[in-house]
């Protein structure tokens, strides 16, 4: 399977008043076409803030410092996320690459309709579908019109004609401001709102003519994560980014939209990148895991392995701290550590059970050491490849 | 031996506080506008404090206050080495006003912002603590005297009660305190719906424990940021209404008074238009700067105190 | 359910004027309190010939009863329109108010859309611009401009742009354009000088009333537009920090687009919720302003009759100026309904 | 039976204010009728999703909030109980039970009483970092609660605070601290010693394990374990994570829009759940295991309104065996197999 996503070498960090926060050292993450790639790891681990640099939208204070996000476009070729201009990184963001995030309710504008918030994304990315739908429309009107009802179909057909040559025209905005001339947007608005439904209801959204019209405040939050799912997936992307979707949501509901994304997953064929701290929730529904910790990724392998035969013995420890009937509960000692003074070599070191001197000194690599089973520990270094 | 177990608790005791002063100041420090804040403040408190060294009242002089003068005829004397700022209307010695107007001018700021701080915290606390009937009645008092635009309603006090410096300032007080008891309500009910307070109660804690200890000290910082940034806009009040003609009688050191003497004198003589400029470019220059003052450091104090908050 | 909550919303805040209004009155009564009963009196005659009487007037109106009943006459009074005599300009009080309205009115048609205007702007600009020097610039002139004493730029201004370069003199009017204006040839439609110049054709007292106008805007813009300017930020910067400015930067939005539809919108309505206050402070403003231009409005009106103790006036204007506050917040309060959807479900 | 704990007919209702004049146009039914017991040393789990009125029956129990109806007996000898119960069922206005629940109900406890059982009762909240004051050094968080009761001197606060700080994991250097400068799991210790230090007999954990992380969470319940077993502690265990229920819980109680549905022994009611709602709440929680692949049942819908809870079973407009008597009448919670209680026409007598 092809790569359609590659973070290399990722670099970030946030400037605070407490000190320089260094959220993410070097990541390397390869996403591949169709799968659905689990990220598990605690607070401070740095799995959001890599969700948030694959479609460059780090927040200041947070910078890249170093790498590059590579993205296999549609004609085969990887184009750098990172380097884009803002106008090309608009064509990535929600057509290309969409995200879905934790809180539902705030991901939301409280003072636009759900139709206004998802429908934009169709008039981002797909005025020109919308366009040519909305000329087909004046077309067959025209040929039955007469006198005035004519002109001014034949007037819309130029504006409309005119917005699928250039969406930026400058006399298609002054037209969009101008009383009465203003309404040959109807026809836009009309078309928007078809697919907003149409989308709701692939949503698996309970009556969506009325949702349509409400604001986000109305609808509980299950459904405000299912309004979400739908502006990201509105133009079909070829990855979308969840960042811990479910977290918020009670546990029946939680269960309906992670059964919503496994079957959207089937008939989208998007590659997903699921961010979550909850080893259930990989288990369910993640092909490959990457595991991270303190900005550093320590273990990527197939899911079955992953609980199987963890290698790295954070990820170890992970898994003892679930409590399960009749298995003895082994937690990790100590806590997390501070992202402005981390621990020296590997961060996870202090807390863990087999450190050795190398290990407060150097930096593991994260290397192959069984097929397709990542590791960054020193436990499994060779022998004479000690830096 | 128990002395020094002593001292070196008291010690660990405060580090933590110490840490966190030494945080605030830190960042202050970075922020060279507040710097510049702190130095105009203290620049006029050593004015303040050094007023009868540098501009000392003649011998024999009954009030201090009064502003000694050199004659009686209207027209303002321009600066000369003997008088550095000159005469305003009616030879009233400009330096010596605007040094004493620092004295005035903290003693109103500082009386007024501490006493509407004091009881808008007390009734702020009260009515949000308590709810109900206290809260509703006291809520609707607040309602009343913020329906009036605040100046306005001074004025009107002003006149009832006789105009002076003494009725502008209980007129400010009676009018400031509403804004900071609706803000301090507003802050203890935010702070009061959190886990802290009620564990407070489920370990037996009293109300009056409750409020002073857990609620207040978490609430009180916008009301501390609320009256560094009055301050600058109380001295202008009272400057203002003094410049009316409604605050500090004629001849009294303050800076209001002084630019309401120069109204006369705003348009020179012909050919001359700025002859009389000392009259109200000194004095403004002096309010103004220290309302900067203020201003700077109340802004500065927002900022630096805001993370701090969202830090924890 | 969303209309009628809306309903009970502004029906439960008109129900709420009731109170404020009636403890207003009663606070203006209470000041009033503290004079004597002769001197009271001048709060209920329409005429001065009327104050020869005193005693009768004292009688008439329960002057020397409890408080309670003497403020029901006076409410009952003030309810008629009768705010009592002013006689620092020997005319009932209500009557002064409708003789000096027109011109505030006229300062606060130019001065209140620019600082919104201005404010707004500066704000916006200061906060997508957050720590560039654009921003600290705006930030600082904020600063100074809100350490102004408006009295003191008054006359700085007057000082310059009239004394030095004889630009813009105080005053509403020159002595020609006065005398044209009071004539019968000119019809005062609306009493608002530069409206009325141009409803009658006459471009010149049009431009001698907007002389006269330039600087008292001027001040009172310079000295509001701090408190606008800086709400405007801080609420713009705390929506743009919001997660679902996030999400529309994810969805492919325009930077541009993100700030003008979604942030906007949003900081406008905090910045609306204060915009009750900015008429207080242009209200307040004007006291100063038409003093120091000697701008003949209703604040000029009444910061002579404070100085001369004319009673009547003083607690005329005050309950005035609360009235047009609480009408103003009365406003902005539904306007809010009506534009955050939230809100009516309260 | 030796019960610490008895709660009878429990309700609590949140007035709804609406309209013009902001009057009560309604109730939130939190908890709307449950009655359980807890026995001396146990830990009984309380499962359900948000909303369910779980901690505020929690915070009932203790006398955080005012009960709107019922009772609370807490450490009552067992044949004033019984006296209790027969005066009840005889004449419920007999003047000698209003005597006795004045003396033994919680739920009319009030001023100095309520305060002397602070000391019996005590709470850890979900999110530390709320639950402590952010203005106050651990030291005095911890010994707060000797000084309210003015239990020891000074010196002797210092040290009973070291000690408390010592058995749950804190040492001596985070004594002169402030709260933000810890991780979460070691706030969580701050709270839970603030909780222990008066040695309380009963603890209500509210969530404590919800707002931290995986490996801490571990940690926590270790703690919980070994400090139930020193201090003979007896526990109410509030969460929604069912894992975790699992793992310290004797018995579990499923509550759903302010009714306790079920409870049972944690092994019965892990092998085999017989309400529907805990059987579709079970089926919901993602399995760390990859092989494990299991029927999912799909609720439809969202929890409703406490406010306006469905007529008869709560359950019933999202229940997939809904039945008419469903809609009409409430199931009565009764005892199915040993132990095992449930609330549910499917098994009632009728």
């Amino acid at each position: 399977m092809d790569n359609i996503l590659e973070v290399r070498d990722l670099v970030v960090r946030f400037y605070t008043y407490e000190g320089i926060v260094k959220a993410i050292e070097g990541v390397n993450l390869q996403l591949r076409e169709g799968e659905v790639l689990g990220i598990i790891g605690e607070t401070g681990s740095g799995k959001s803030v890599t969700a948030l640099s694959i479609l460059s939208l780090v927040p200041p204070p947070g910078r890249v410092e170093k790498g590059s996000v590579l993205f296999r476009g549609r004609d085969g070729k990887f184009i750098p996320i990172l380097k884009l201009g803002r106008k090309e990184l608009q064509k990535i963001r929600g057509r290309e690459i969409s995200i879905i995030f934790q809180e539902p309710r705030a991901a939301l504008n409280p003072l636009y309709t759900i139709g206004d918030q998802v429908g934009e994304v169709f008039l981002v990315h797909r005025l020109k579908e919308l366009c040519k739908d909305v000329l087909d429309e004046i077309n067959t009107e025209l040929e039955k019109a007469q006198g005035f009802k004519a002109k001014v179909l034949s007037f819309e057909r130029s504006l409309y004609e005119r917005m699928l040559r250039n969406p930026e025209s400058k006399v298609i905005k002054l037209a969009s401001k101008v009383p009465i001339v203003r309404r040959f947007r109807n026809r836009l608005k009309k078309a928007v709102r078809k697919h907003v439904i149409e989308l709701l209801r692939l949503m698996e959204m309970p009556d969506p003519e009325r949702i349509v019209d409400m604001y986000p405040h109305e609808l509980s939050g299950g459904m405000q994560q299912r309004v979400v799912i739908a502006m990201a997936l509105a133009c079909n992307p070829k990855i979308l980014i969840a960042d811990e979707p479910t977290t918020s949501l009670d546990v029946t509901v939680q269960a309906q939209i992670l059964d919503l994304i496994r079957r959207l997953k089937g008939k989208l064929r998007s590659s997903i990148l699921y961010i979550t701290h909850d080893m259930g929730v990989i288990a369910e529904l993640c092909d490959r895991v990457a595991v991270m910790y303190a900005g550093y990724i320590c273990e990527v392998a197939p899911v079955r392995e992953v609980f199987r035969e963890p290698l790295h013995p954070y990820t170890r420890g992970l898994l003892d701290s679930i409590p399960m009937p009749g298995k003895e509960l082994k937690p990790i000692r100590g806590t997390v550590p501070n992202l402005v003074n981390p621990p020296s070599g590997c961060r996870f070191h202090p807390r863990c059970p087999y450190a050795m001197d190398i290990c407060s000194k150097s930096v593991p690599k994260l290397r192959e050491v069984k097929k397709d089973h990542l590791v960054a520990c020193h436990l499994y270094d060779k022998d004479g490849e000690r830096s | 031996m128990l002395q020094t177990a002593k001292s070196t608790t008291l010690k660990k005791r405060l580090e933590p506080t110490l840490r966190e002063l030494r945080f605030i100041l830190s960042r202050l420090k970075e922020n060279p506008l507040s710097i510049a804040g702190i130095a105009i403040i203290s620049f006029y408190a050593v004015l303040a404090a050094l007023a009868p060294v540098i501009a000392p009242p003649p011998p024999k002089w009954r009030d201090p206050y009064m502003i000694p003068r050199y004659g009686f005829i209207p027209e303002p004397k321009p600066p000369n080495e003997k008088l550095i700022f000159g005469t305003t209307e009616g030879q009233y010695d400009l330096f010596y006003g605007c040094i004493w107007g620092a004295r005035t001018a903290f003693r109103i700021g500082l009386m007024v912002v501490l006493s509407v701080a004091l009881i808008g915290l007390v009734i702020g606390s009260v009515s949000g603590y308590y709810g109900g009937l206290v809260d509703e009645v006291l809520m609707r008092l607040t309602d009343i005297i913020l329906s009036f635009p605040g100046l306005i309603l001074v004025m009107a006090l002003v006149v009832a009660l006789g105009p002076s410096l003494d009725t502008v300032m209980t007129g400010l007080i009676l009018v400031g305190w509403p804004s900071y008891a609706r803000l301090m309500r507003g802050e203890v009910l935010r702070v009061k719906s959190q886990d802290f307070v009620e564990a407070a109660k489920a370990v037996g804690c009293s109300d009056f424990r409750v409020i002073f200890r857990h609620i207040v000290p978490n609430a009180i910082y916008p009301l501390l940021v609320m009256a560094s940034l009055d301050i600058g806009t109380i001295v202008l009040s009272a400057a203002a209404l003094s410049f009316l003609g409604l605050g500090a009688p004629v001849g009294y050191a303050d800076w209001g008074q002084l630019i309401s003497l120069s109204r006369n004198w705003i348009i020179g003589t012909p050919g001359q238009p700025l002859k009389y400029w000392h009259t109200f470019i000194i004095p403004g220059l002096f309010i103004f700067t220290f309302v900067l003052g203020w201003n700077l450091l109340g802004d500065a104090l927002r900022d630096v105190l805001d993370p701090m908050m969202r830090r924890r | 359910m969303a209309a009628s909550g809306l309903r009970s919303y502004i029906i439960r805040r008109l129900l709420l004027l009731v109170p404020v209004l009636l403890g207003a009155t009663l606070l203006i009564f209470a000041v009033s309190q503290m004079f004597s009963p002769v001197e009271r009196a001048s709060l209920y005659v329409r005429d001065p010939k009327q104050l020869r009487n005193i005693d009768e007037i004292i009688k008439k109106y329960h002057l020397d009863d409890p408080f309670f009943i003497q403020f029901s006459h006076w409410l009952a009074e003030v309810l008629k329109g009768n705010l009592g005599w002013s006689k620092s300009v020997n005319m009932p009080v209500a009557r002064a108010i409708v003789e000096f309205l027109p011109a505030t009115a006229e300062l606060v048609l130019y001065a209140a859309p620019l600082t919104i205007f201005l404010g707004i702007k500066m704000g916006v600009l200061s906060a997508t611009h957050r720590d560039t020097p654009l921003d600290h610039a705006t930030r600082t002139l904020a600063i100074i401009g809100w350490s102004l004493p408006s009295f003191w730029l008054g006359i700085v201004l007057l000082a310059v742009f009239y004394g030095v370069f004889g630009l813009f003199p105080p005053g509403r009017l020159s002595v020609e354009a006065s005398i044209y204006v009071n004539s019968p040839n000119f019809i005062r439609y609306t009493k608002l000088n530069t409206i009325d110049a141009l409803l009658n054709g006459q471009f010149w007292i049009f431009v001698d009333a907007l002389k006269h106008l330039v600087l008292p805007v001027a001040t009172l813009v310079i000295i509001n537009i701090a408190l606008l300017m800086r709400i405007t930020r801080s609420s713009m910067l705390e929506e743009m920090s919001k997660l679902y400015v996030m999400m529309a930067r994810a969805k492919g939005l325009d930077d541009k687009v993100v700030v003008n539809k979604h942030v906007q919108r949003n900081a406008l309505i905090s910045a609306l919720t204060v915009s009750g206050l900015l008429t207080a402070s242009l209200l307040c403003g004007v006291v100063i302003t038409e003093t120091v231009f000697n701008y003949h409005g209703i604040g000029y009106w009444a910061v002579h009759a404070a100085i001369q103790l004319d009673i009547p006036a003083v607690l005329g204007f005050t309950l005035f100026s609360a009235l047009i506050f609480v009408a103003a917040n009365l406003i902005v309060d539904i306007m809010y309904a009506y534009v955050d959807p939230r809100i009516k479900l309260g | 039976m030796n019960a610490l704990v008895i709660v009878k007919n429990l309700k609590k209702y949140f007035p709804v204010k609406g309209g013009v004049f902001r009057t009560t146009i309604g109730y939130v039914k939190a908890v709307d009728g449950i009655s359980l017991y807890i026995r001396r040393g146990e830990c009984l789990g309380l499962v359900g999703e948000s909303g369910c009125g779980k901690t505020t029956f929690g915070k009932t129990v203790i006398r955080l909030l005012k009960p709107t109806e019922g009772s609370i007996y807490f450490d009552v000898p067992p044949d004033v109980i019984e006296r209790i119960e027969e005066l009840e069922k005889r004449n419920p206005k007999d003047p000698e039970l209003e005597r006795l629940r004045k003396e033994y109900d919680l739920a009319t406890y009030k001023g100095s009483r309520l305060k002397r059982l602070r000391r019996r009762m005590q709470i850890v909240y979900q999110d530390p970092s709320t639950s402590l004051n952010p203005r106050m050094l651990v030291k005095d968080i911890v010994g707060e609660p000797l000084k309210v009761f003015k239990l020891v001197d000074g010196n002797e606060v210092t040290e009973r605070v070291l000690a408390t700080l010592e058995r749950v994991g804190l040492s001596e250097q985070h004594l002169y601290r402030y709260p933000h400068e810890f991780s979460g799991g070691q706030r969580q210790r701050i709270a839970i010693a603030r909780a222990i230090i008066l040695q309380p007999e009963f603890i209500v954990l509210d969530e404590p394990t919800s707002a931290v992380d995986v490996s801490v969470k571990a940690q926590l319940l270790k703690l919980f374990k070994s400090l139930q077993e020193d201090m003979k502690l007896t526990y109410l265990f509030i969460s929604h994570e069912l894992n975790i229920v699992e793992s310290i819980s004797d018995r579990v109680g499923v509550m759903y829009l302010g009714r306790l549905v079920e409870l049972a022994p944690t092994r019965t009611l892990f092998k085999k759940q017989l309400h529907p709602y805990t059987e579709a709440l079970f089926s919901a929680i993602p399995i760390p295991d990859p092989d494990a692949k299991k029927k999912r049942i799909l609720l439809r819908g969202n929890v409703p309104s406490p406010v306006n809870p469905p007529s008869g079973c709560r359950f019933h407009p999202r229940c997939p065996y809904a039945m008419d008597i469903c809609r009409e009448k409430e199931p009565p919670l009764e005892e199915v197999e040993s132990g095992h209680t449930v609330a549910c026409w499917l098994y009632a007598k009728r």
